[in-house]
């Protein structure tokens, strides 16, 4: 059968028979490479596209619909003007650190893609730490958010910057307390173990409230982390026109954009992975009809739709929600999503060591 | 315990309240192509109907046989309070031999107009109009200045 | 360049607030997005926290006062509505009610009834436009969308009567420039059906949000005595309580016939200036939906002379406009020009209790008390 | 309060005041000295509580100004008009910002267009016009601006 695992298993083969292991690693390393930047920038094009799809549908318009059939190569097109554009650095600034930023979330948002598991058996790095991984790297974006706002010298930025460390810092708290909620259920911090323990279940089915709970603050604290409306301070246009990106033009600012896609797609392909069991179908009881069918929709696809479903899910609160204040916003997470997520995991625990779940 | 029942009654009712408008944005998001309003522009220009009374611009009406109703009286131009309308005249000499005052140009500055509609409202003959036109950029300011009598048009008999 | 004395001092307020050397002075407009327009706003920040707003004005001043002068009694009007672009008919309606009063023409019930069907169509548009304008400067940007459906209708409404969408010109001394349109009261009655059905959708989507309301609820208090001190008007001062609606003190044209109630809030905050007018929407369409039937028939506008001459004296007349009471003051030497005009706007009264409301807030806050002070520039600037 | 027991009333408080005949509400003229105590009595007398001013501007009358302030009480409902003439060459008159704190907008804008100096207003800066624009004042009748205006 045709399948992402198969298909990575035979080249590997072939690499390792033809060239000696040093020269096929590199060869590897090259492909992955090349694969994982045309990830990125594939979903750039297809998230932008579907947001503005999105929105216009909840806003009663069209949306794109005159760059190709639907208006799909739309993002194309802003692409190749947003390239063609002269990426302005301003005067006051601090060159150096100006344009550093974009690159430095950038590349947090790329290297989170390492141990995410796309399809059944392809992954680029199965580490045995791997959510850990996804928690520490993703919290290095903060350090360009904050760099970007600190070298544009503009106070809108400077602001914007603020207060996106304060929130990014607060709402990892409550991300991590239920990513840890899985971890304690499921015994590993390997993302493939995580997802081999939903074999017979998802964790949202079988893990009763507790875990229920813990997805929706994982949502709302994802939410927040991406810098994401209803938490979007840091742009908040309509306060601080585009907070800390208000200085950037051209391709850093594209970077940037970019780099709000893919963390996007990063978290929700985790809160999938974790939650709704990965590239796992669904499963109804063992050995029915029902799960025969469901077995036969490639493990890729049910990934990408229950991260796609996600995605969708945060692009909703984002065309329906106003936006909080930056010392509600603090509240939220102290004083509700915290105590909430301790509480919750407390009971995860209980649960995990009673074996109550599924 | 009443802390306690507040602070969940709290979280219960956020949550309802958001989900309230999530319901409403998520019907539209399903129910997208009944609910449009946008409009195609460019694509639906043949079929735009625009109420006779829009004002676009001003129009001097011409009948058939090239003939206005202007008589070249000014009141517009006096009605106009922005000076959008220039009404150069001359002197017909009537079949009678007597000078009779007319209408030689009739200047109109679309730049300067903004459709208050006043003139129309002066003309004593109803000689100009406001027509539906809408779309009045050009690339040169000069093009807006615009003469509305047509060559060789005249007024019609029995207009006085 | 900065304030020497300071009037207002709340030590409530100014406790929260550091000293002057951690002070930030940030730029708000002339181009901003939650400015609606070029009013430029110097801001003295101490962190979040907003110490002093200090409006400068003038990017849009167009001198209209002076230039009605050169302008009859009859052009001056169209002038007007370029002032308060969203209530251009109410604007209107005030000159020509104060150019009657110099002139004592008693104008036709028919053109009264249409005159007061437009401004309250208006005052719906205006309305439903600030809605989605409040609801993006708090950061939802969909139920912009939502009420321009609406106010798209009454855009339509006001095209096939009036001739244009925006600034109509409508009113005129005497009475109205045309009358009705034969569709006028088909469409009316539609978009009453449709607004009705729709502004549910209004509360679920931004009312009852608990996002919107805690963005809201106590942010931008100002008392009654304040807003009155500050010469505040409109739903801005009914929101703290005060009886100001010029439709209910001082009844023009048929608002004296019609039933209705002035909204009155007493919390004083943004959320009860929002509620104002959104309960103003329902008392409006209640207005509309008593005259709409009831139009009396014959002339829309009364007999004038060509050339209109105003008795040498001082007019003025007010009426109650979306944002609150609008005033023309004309001192007329007996010529066909004014002598002198004076519009009493009310965004400009409005705008000087900005900087006394968000003293100690936040800057999020600082866009939503604006969006609920409902400024529009042109009509601050004049 | 009706307009002759208003008139009553004043001439009570400001025996030399003149009033004005015509009009819609009652108009007082004052001298600018007198100015700043009649308002403080206008606003704080419990029957008069003219609490809400509604307008203030000044009129160029080419010999004088006259300053206007348009008075009403939220309680009673009565209305007044004040007037004041100042000197065309030398206009000045006390602030009542403290009063009503809506003046000190209308009287910065009067004192950018009209020229008007508001003794000991907090804040007597350029509020529309742009800096530097000092000593020319747009709304007077001799003003002139040979470049933005167009006669017709």
């Amino acid at each position: 059968m045709w399948s992402l695992q198969n298909i990575a298993d035979s080249v590997q083969h072939w690499l390792y028979a033809t060239f000696n292991p040093t020269i096929a690693m590199l060869i590897e390393f090259a492909i992955i490479g090349v694969l994982a930047i045309g990830l990125f920038s594939m979903l750039g094009l297809v998230l932008i596209y579907m947001e503005r799809k999105v929105s216009a549908w909840m806003q009663l318009r069209l949306g794109p619909n005159r760059v190709g059939p639907k208006g799909v190569f739309q993002t194309m097109a802003d692409t190749l003007k947003l390239i063609v554009k002269e990426g302005m650095t301003p005067n006051g600034a601090d060159k150096l650190l100006f344009n550093l930023a974009p690159f430095i979330v950038m590349i947090s948002a790329m290297v989170i893609l390492a141990p995410l598991t796309f399809a059944k058996g392809f992954q680029i790095w199965d580490i045995n730490i791997g959510v850990f991984f996804i928690a520490a790297i993703s919290s290095l974006s903060v350090i360009g958010i904050l760099m970007a706002g600190w070298a544009s010298n503009n106070k809108y930025s400077l602001l914007g910057a603020m207060r996106s460390g304060a929130q990014i810092v607060s709402y990892e708290l409550s991300a991590g307390l239920s990513i840890l909620a899985i971890v304690v259920l499921s015994g590993s911090l390997k993302i493939t173990d995580i997802i081999a323990s939903q074999e017979n279940g998802w964790w949202i089915f079988k893990g009763h409230v507790p875990v229920w709970i813990a997805f929706v603050i994982f949502i709302i604290a994802v939410t927040a982390e991406t810098n994401r409306a209803p938490f979007d301070l840091a742009e908040a246009e309509s306060e601080l026109t585009a907070g800390f990106h208000t200085e950037y033009s051209g391709m850093k600012f594209a970077l940037f954009f970019l780099a709000e896609y893919v963390n996007i797609f990063v978290v929700c392909a985790l809160g999938a992975i974790l939650f709704l069991g990965g590239w796992m179908p669904l499963h109804f009881g063992t050995g029915t009809k029902f799960n025969e069918v469901m077995d036969y929709i490639p493990s890729s696809v049910w990934f990408f739709g229950k991260t796609f479903f996600l995605i969708f899910v945060i692009m909703w609160f984002r065309w329906t929600f106003p936006r909080l204040r930056i010392d509600q916003l603090l509240n939220l997470e102290w004083k509700y999503l915290l105590p909430i997520s301790m509480i919750n995991l407390l009971l995860v625990t209980l649960i995990a060591i009673l074996n109550w779940h599924f | 315990m009443s802390f306690i029942k507040n602070y969940i009654g709290d979280v219960w009712g956020a949550v309802k309240s958001l989900a309230a408008g999530m319901k409403l944005t998520g019907h539209y998001a399903l129910h997208h192509k009944k609910e449009k309003i946008t409009q195609q522009y460019p694509d639906n220009k043949d079929t735009l109907n625009l109420p006779e009374r829009f004002r676009g611009e001003v129009v001097l009406i011409h009948d058939e046989n090239n003939e206005h109703a202007c008589t070249g009286c000014t009141a517009c131009e006096l009605a106009c309070p922005n000076g959008t309308i220039k009404i150069i005249t001359k002197f017909d000499l009537t079949p009678e031999g007597k000078k009779k005052k007319a209408l030689d140009t009739f200047v109109y500055h679309l730049d300067l107009c903004t459709m208050c509609n006043l003139c129309i409202e002066a003309c004593p003959t109803s000689a100009i109009k406001m027509d539906q036109t809408f779309e009045h950029s050009v690339t040169d300011r000069s093009e807006l200045i615009k003469t509305l009598n047509k060559p060789g048009s005249k007024i019609r008999e029995g207009v006085e | 360049m900065y304030r020497q004395s300071e009037i207002v001092n709340d030590p409530s307020k100014t406790s929260l607030l550091g000293d002057e050397g951690t002070d930030m002075i940030i730029n708000v407009g002339p181009q901003h997005p939650s400015t609606h327009g070029v009013l430029h706003l110097v801001i003295t920040l101490n962190g979040e926290a907003v110490k002093k707003v200090e409006p400068h004005l003038g990017y849009i001043h167009r001198s209209i006062e002076k230039m009605c002068e050169s302008l009859t009694f009859r052009q001056f009007i169209y002038v007007t509505s370029k002032m308060d672009y969203l209530s251009s008919h109410m604007n209107n309606h005030c000159c020509a009610m104060c150019v009657e009063k110099g002139l004592q023409i008693e104008i036709p019930p028919r053109a009264q009834v249409i005159r007061v069907l437009m401004d309250e169509l208006t005052r719906l548009a205006s309305h439903q436009l600030w809605w989605g304008a409040l609801a993006m400067d708090v950061g939802a940007l969909t139920p912009f969308f939502l009420a321009f459906r609406e106010r798209e209708m009454i855009n339509d409404i006001m095209e096939e009567t009036c001739g244009t969408r925006l600034t109509m010109n409508y009113m005129v001394p005497g009475g109205v420039m045309a009358d009705l349109h034969p569709n006028f009261q088909k469409r009316v009655h539609a978009f009453i059906d449709h607004f009705k059905r729709k502004i549910d959708e209004y509360d679920e989507l931004v009312t009852d949000n608990i996002i919107f309301q805690n963005r809201t609820k106590g942010i931008g208090y100002i008392s009654k005595e304040d807003a009155i001190s500050y010469g505040m008007s409109g739903p801005a001062a009914r929101g703290s309580g005060v009886q100001c609606d010029i439709r209910k003190l001082y009844p023009y044209e048929v608002y004296d016939k019609v039933q209705f109630e002035e909204v009155i809030e007493t919390a004083g905050d943004c959320f009860a200036r929002y509620l104002v007018r959104m309960k103003e929407m329902k008392q409006s369409i209640s207005i509309v939906e008593q005259l709409i039937d009831n139009i009396p028939e014959g002339d829309f506008q009364a007999k004038t002379k060509a050339v209109l001459k105003l008795p040498k004296g001082e007019y003025y007349s007010r009426v109650e406009t979306a944002r609150g009471e609008f005033g023309v003051y004309i001192v007329s030497e007996g010529g066909t020009t004014p002598y002198r005009i004076k519009f009493r706007s009310p965004g400009f009264s409005n705008l000087s209790a900005l900087d006394h409301m968000t003293r100690g807030q936040k800057i999020g806050d600082m866009v939503a008390i604006m969006g609920t002070l409902d400024l529009v520039i042109p009509d601050i600037d004049r | 309060m009706t307009r002759d027991e208003l008139k009553i009333k004043i001439t009570e408080l400001l025996p030399l005041a003149i009033f004005e005949e015509g009009g819609e509400w009652l108009n007082v003229m004052i001298e600018p000295a007198e100015w700043l105590p009649f308002a403080q009595q206008l606003h704080d007398l419990t029957d008069l509580k003219f609490d809400y001013m509604f307008c203030l501007t000044c009129v160029d009358w080419k010999t004088h100004l006259s300053m206007l302030y348009h008075l009403t009480s939220t309680t009673f409902r009565h209305t007044i008009v004040v007037k004041s003439k100042l000197d065309r060459n030398q206009p000045e008159i006390e602030t009542v910002s403290h009063i009503w704190r809506t003046a000190e907008f209308h009287e910065r804008e009067v004192y950018e267009m009209f020229g008007v100096k508001f003794l000991h207003h907090p804040d007597l800066r350029l509020l529309i016009l742009p800096e530097g624009w000092e000593g020319k004042n747009p709304m007077r009748k001799d003003f002139e601006d040979p470049v933005n205006m167009i006669k017709l």
